[in-house]
């Protein structure tokens, strides 16, 4: 799975885009973010406050409450500021 | 038929809105909205970060809501990506319809949208460092009207 | 300041809207609204009346009512009058703003009180004749939102 | 007092513009209008219908029940079309 990181997020993650194999048993988004978040410090300061943070799967907003499915792509980044 | 894109170079938003009508007769309206970089508190610069393969997608989508909501002629919608100066142009609307409150509605609807739903994000520079501008919540009601 | 001005010659929009915002960097917002002569129903051309007298000293008043309600940075009001035909421009209301909402409420504010207050009156010029055009209920309606 | 007309008023009414003195007994907008509907075939015809009138005197918008007062301009028009 492909997993992008925008703004503040790819800031204190470090890096843009990661590939990674999240376990077959994470099956919701926000078991994917608490998964995520162990991955080190920056990914758990990245996802601290889940408030700030926005999801989308194959390119299209869920909320974190949304079952996981299989996506290809997962974008994690703050609400968006553009206009 | 609304036409969207988004470009690092700048856009010239008279001939936006001037191809939407030439040759035709059968528009009463057109509207514009052209979005601006200000120089509030000392800003030097703004540089919007996206997600071009989101963008591409979902600008897409709500171009074909609003022609399926109101009346449209034609539209376009430009959102620059990249760093910005004071009074550079970031985003155009422009929406041609045969009357007058589509056109205002569906440009007002396509901003709203863009400023809660694409995945764009502004970082401030100013002397004193950079800031990732902050979500307002004004714009989330704003967008909230539309649905 | 919003500037406003009649004319029986046609107007460049996007020269008009450019000139708000030329040299400043504390505008975030342009809104344009060009209205147009459409070719409904075997129109040939439009003829538009007017009582110059009252129109001056009314857009003047106008102009000031929208700058009292909304931050304005600049504005532009131009109505034609004289004879128009298919496609041709009619009227344009570009407003500059530090703030978006602020820019699409001023423009349609003024679209609305040009509507129903400024005195011009349309006559439509057909093959089958010429016909003055009745006032429309829903621009009263619209109008009334402001009050 | 200067009398102005506009659209379908000048038009059935047959001239743009005159001038005329009222008597001093009329105080109202409307007194005005059903002494100038009695000038001529024309004039009747043009103010026959009152709810398509307006009226604005020294370029201000009155309603027809309005004082006349002692304007200096008094024109008379079908609602407006403009925009």
């Amino acid at each position: 799975m492909d997993f992008l990181y925008f703004a503040w997020v790819r800031e204190r993650i470090g890096i843009a885009e990661e590939q990674l194999a999240p376990p077959p048993e994470i099956t919701t988004v926000a078991g994917l973010l608490d998964w995520l978040a162990a991955r080190s410090p920056g990914h758990a300061a990245a996802l601290a406050d889940r408030s700030a943070i926005r999801v989308a799967l194959d390119q299209a907003f869920v909320p974190l409450g949304a079952p996981l499915g299989r996506p290809a792509e997962i974008a994690i980044f703050p609400p968006v500021t553009g206009g | 038929m609304i036409a969207a894109r988004t470009q690092a170079e700048p856009f010239d938003a008279a001939a936006e809105a001037a191809a939407l009508t030439a040759g035709r007769v059968d528009i009463g309206a057109v509207v514009t909205f052209t979005g601006l970089v200000r120089a509030d508190d000392g800003l030097t610069s703004l540089t919007l970060e996206h997600y071009p393969a989101m963008t591409n997608r979902q600008m897409a989508t709500i171009a074909h809501e609003a022609e399926h909501r109101w009346p449209i002629s034609a539209g376009t919608i430009i959102h620059r990506h990249g760093r910005l100066l004071p009074g550079e142009p970031i985003v155009l609307v422009a929406i041609a319809s045969p009357h007058r409150a589509a056109a205002f509605e569906a440009a007002e609807f396509l901003m709203d949208w863009l400023k809660t739903k694409a995945p764009f994000w502004k970082a401030e520079e100013r002397d004193s460092g950079t800031s990732w501008v902050a979500a307002k919540h004004e714009d989330d009601l704003a967008a909230a009207r539309w649905s």
